[in-house]
């Protein structure tokens, strides 16, 4: 299992890698989003550094859509799905594979956003710094999380656009906790209890992912 | 004609797709170790047929057993005997040709040196570091054909493996069946032109209407 | 016998109890203090939005859960997870809409930005989600399993959004809206009406899952006939 | 040129029309978004309805990059590009028809949106009717902008995540047009300046679609 | 053979894709009104001719005229000269057969009656309501054609036609072609195999490493 979720992380992350999307697609995206909806909300919202974790996430879950989706193209055509499913790799490999490429996307945008959320949101940076490990630990259950939904609607080029339904009502509750947790790293309050929460749902995911991926598959 | 345990078993099978029946109730035994042709017109199921058989759509009706496997069972176990040669691409566009290769052999745990050697079987040494979206037609073909090489599957299930093959690529694929179905696989073929090679003495099986209508040793 | 008798009476007696409940809820209790008539609405949104969230997303995520156990694999539990779904998406919006009519006089607003509302909408899309993935393939086998692990991850959150109720609340004061002690002063007969409220649209839920999931067998009935049909003209297709 | 627009705008619908992925993906996905951007903000920041049009166009601009890249992927693989380019179809028509289509498509969602940004962010019911005619006038800019931009990116499979990047800046100007002019309608001001805005970027988009779409198409 | 205005004319035409010199510098004439056969081996450069022909990439280096246009000039008047046949699908997948047809006869101001009849010569008749991505390999290959039969171009470019038509299918394009070149069109085929009509009597071009090395009228 493990092996096998390495040669997919690596396969995964050396296509990213070739196709430079990440850093040129993805963040500049994600820095834009960031300036955006601090314009959307005009002045009298966004000065305000109690946005910047609401916002952070938001655009972090815009980002992840991204890259979920992107995670199911490079999985390729039809032809592909059919031809790697003959390989007969293992499920959870592959989901524990996937989903770790996806993290490491996340936590290297996610990285640069907090340093945009310093600059131009104005939030503390010590308290960001603080908020790391609730970061790190949500965007992973993003990524866990990402990776199943995006098995479930990859495939045919149609659903696409289902992604985005399907996942954001899972992804809600991770956004609340996470910002929860950002927030009372910000201004002081209960965050381990947030950052627990986080927890869960990254080992909750994993534990899902890694019992019904195989289930999942293209069929 | 029925050895011991035939490698496929289909009796009835219907396919279902969005309500439209692709095969329409066939009954066909293939022996181990056989060279199997399919033909028929456009449309009369033959992708579907090869399809069927590597676990890649669901039995609607009827029942099945391709090497070893109950087809209304794990078709995650059978897809993993089977080689499956498609009408697309089977591989990673963005990866070069030889990293695509590596992947497979990784996957399969087979030493990563043997992807040269297979490289160069189907004549793609020169193109090794070319992405595979970048290859030619006949090219790609090759390229699916070295990932079975690597595969070495107990049932080769081949779609058109012909079209868009040059000469030499036809004449390397006909030595390779011969050698495949020598050393015990079983080989299913779909195909328009009948094979060229004089050696092999297929059995050829005709569709229509999602029927086999013909079949003929 | 009992399977037969309970069959005849589900409907006649979801219809009785229903009526009791309106005509409990309409003349014989009395009007709130606070809210007036308005309070009325406790005999059906309640009752409505236990059905929504707990009784028939249950029933589907269950079934979901028996159909992709191996043992029990069988058409039977997707068609009722798939109908309960549906019901379950009806009473979401049932429960959005009286909660809603309610908010409107009561808070001055339709709306407003409480764990529970927000959750109820979540849980609504989560509906809509799994009724648009099972349109959006064609092969039947792999639908029926996409969807009933939509189902269940789709019940993960249901917890979670649950408990997030409390500490949203606990964060946010004045946010909670949900404290009908303060508001009503439930008798006696309030109780009960309100109890015979939650037994009539319980049994509702048991009622239209049924005739919903005998919809859904005569649909496949009707498209075995079609198919029979179609499995004829494919032969003929090869016949020049 | 208005017949070709009017061909291909028909297409664009009639398979979006068959797909339902309007109905069953792109409008939950709005409400989901409307709900989840409230949600990162807290209720401190989206209970006041100020931030209704901020959100509003927020989401909308989310819905319009799915659908800008969803009418692209209609336009199919790179075989159906060569084909449908030796039909020689005026590229000034193409651009109109599929502008049009887009626009149509967005004003459903907006539609359904205001419906939800009254209901949900407590926008006012009359000033959100008095800025219908802004709304209508900024989405059909956005449809124009997205369709050129949506040329730009389209095409490989690669530079989909393209998108969002190159016309986030210039969805912007609109982004903030449309929100004031939402504002002002809302609670009284210069409610004609922004609307010359939208209306401006509307021609203005259409005169450059209908003049470059051509040096565009896939070559 | 260079008769009034040829058809076709590249002088050392040279096309870089990413760096690569898919053609390497061809030259070719090719008179109004002939059939001509490119082949070669896989990677050989047959496609990217066809595409340069077709106006679908830019010439790198050297010149060209086609069907009048040239290669330096304006692409989007040549792609309406030209009809094209690719290796993939060339049609909206979610559209019906028909309804694709439809499309292209209103876009190039034909009657629409005339897809019915079109639909009929290419044996799709049975098909028309099916959506273009369920058909099957070769069912895909004749809706092309019916869109080249409704388009009736002066230059016609044909990559690897015969991939996955069946017998049926062969002759009538076979014939198709012979009436084609009859009625004043000009057709380049891509093939591994030669034509099967014996009345037709083409002129063939074989090419290796991107350039022409053989050729044979
Ligand atoms: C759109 C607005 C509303 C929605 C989506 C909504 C949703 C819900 C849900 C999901 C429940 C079930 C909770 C559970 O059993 O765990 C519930 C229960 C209840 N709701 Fe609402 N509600 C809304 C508005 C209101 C209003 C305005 C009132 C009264 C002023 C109200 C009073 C109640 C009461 C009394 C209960 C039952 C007791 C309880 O469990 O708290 N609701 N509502
Ligand atoms: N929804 C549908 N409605 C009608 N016909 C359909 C539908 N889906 C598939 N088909 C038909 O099913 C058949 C599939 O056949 P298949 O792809 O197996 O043919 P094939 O024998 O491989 O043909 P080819 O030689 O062209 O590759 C085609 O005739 C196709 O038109
Ligand atoms: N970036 C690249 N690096 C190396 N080689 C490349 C690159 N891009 C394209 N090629 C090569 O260019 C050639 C393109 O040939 P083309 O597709 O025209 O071949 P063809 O004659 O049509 O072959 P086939 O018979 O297989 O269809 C191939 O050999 C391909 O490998
Ligand atoms: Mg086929
Ligand atoms: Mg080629």
């Amino acid at each position: 299992m493990i092996r096998t979720a390495w040669l997919v992380a690596v396969k995964d992350l050396r296509i990213e890698q070739r196709s430079r999307v990440l850093l040129w697609q993805v963040l500049p995206f994600g820095v834009m989003a960031l300036v955006l909806s601090g314009l959307a909300l005009g002045p009298t919202h966004a000065g305000h550094s109690s946005a910047g974790p609401g916002l952070f996430y938001l655009v972090m879950l815009l980002v992840a859509l991204l890259m979920i989706n992107r995670s199911q193209v490079i999985e390729g055509s039809p032809g592909t799905r059919a031809s790697v499913a003959t390989l007969g790799l293992d499920p959870a490999g592959v989901f524990l594979g996937k989903a770790l490429a996806l993290a490491v996307e996340l936590w290297l945008t996610g990285l640069v956003l907090l340093g945009g959320a310093v600059l131009v949101l104005h939030t503390a940076l010590a308290g960001t710094l603080s908020a790391l490990p609730s970061v790190v630990v949500t965007l992973g259950a993003l990524a866990a999380a990402g990776t199943l939904y995006g098995a479930l609607t990859g495939g045919g080029q149609g659903p696409v656009t289902l992604l985005p339904v399907l996942s954001l009502p899972a992804f809600a509750p991770l956004l609340i906790a996470g910002e929860r947790s950002f927030s009372a790293a910000l201004h002081g309050g209960a965050l381990w209890r947030w950052w627990l929460i986080s927890l869960v749902a990254l080992v909750a995911y994993l534990g899902i992912g890694i019992l019904l991926y195989g289930v999942l598959e293209e069929s | 004609m029925s050895s011991p345990s035939p490698e496929v078993t289909l009796r009835d099978a219907v396919v279902l797709v969005g309500g439209f029946p692709l095969l329409s109730g066939v009954n066909l035994d293939l022996a181990p170790s056989s060279l199997t042709v399919v033909t028929g017109a456009n449309g009369a199921g033959k992708t579907s047929l090869l399809r069927l058989l590597a676990g890649l759509v669901t039995l609607s009706s009827g029942a099945g057993v391709v090497a070893g496997v109950d087809l209304k069972g794990d078709l995650r176990e059978l897809r993993r005997r089977v080689g499956w040669l498609g009408h697309e691409g089977s591989f990673y566009d963005d990866l070069s040709a030889s990293e695509n290769l590596v992947f497979a052999a990784k996957a399969l745990a087979r030493p990563t040196g043997e992807v040269a050697s297979v490289l160069e079987r189907v004549g793609l040494s020169s193109r090794a570091a070319t992405s595979a979206k970048q290859l030619s037609a006949g090219q790609r073909r090759r390229l699916g054909l070295a990932w079975l090489l690597l595969r070495r599957p107990a049932l080769w299930l081949l779609d058109e493996p012909y079209a868009s093959l040059d000469d030499d690529g036809r004449t390397f694929f006909d030595q390779l069946i011969g050698d495949v179905v020598d050393s015990g696989a079983t080989v299913v073929v779909s195909a328009h032109d009948p094979l060229r090679s004089r050696t092999l003495a297929p059995r050829t099986i005709t569709l229509a209407g999602g029927l086999v209508v013909a079949d003929r040793s | 016998m009992m399977k037969l008798l309970s069959q005849r009476l589900l409907g006649p007696v979801t219809l009785v109890l229903l009526a009791l409940t309106f005509w409990l809820g309409l003349w014989v209790t009395p009007p709130d203090k606070v809210q007036g008539n308005l309070a009325r609405l406790l005999y059906v949104h309640p009752a409505v939005a236990w059905v929504a969230l707990y009784l028939s997303f249950g029933t589907a995520t269950i079934a979901s859960a028996l159909y992709l156990w191996k043992r029990s694999r069988s058409v039977v539990m997707d068609r009722v997870a798939h109908c309960a779904m549906e019901v379950s998406l009806v009473f979401i919006i049932l429960t959005l809409i009286t909660g809603s009519i309610w908010g409107r006089p009561a808070w001055g607003v339709w709306w407003a930005w409480d764990a529970r509302l927000t959750s109820t909408a979540i849980l609504g899309v989560f509906a809509v989600g799994y009724l648009a993935l099972r349109r959006a393939n064609d092969d039947f086998e792999l639908q029926a399993r996409r969807s009933a692990v939509v189902a269940i991850l789709a019940a993960i959150n249901v917890p979670i959004i649950h408990f997030s109720v409390q500490w949203w609340k606990t964060l946010h004061q004045g946010a909670s809206v949900f404290t009908p002690g303060g508001n009503f002063k439930v008798h006696g007969i309030m109780l009960t009406t309100l109890f015979i409220s939650l037994a009539a649209f319980t049994l509702l839920f048991f009622w239209l899952l049924r005739e919903r999931y005998r919809v859904e067998v005569l649909r496949e009935e009707r498209q075995r006939v079609s198919l029979d049909e179609a499995l004829a003209q494919r032969r003929r297709e090869g016949v020049h």
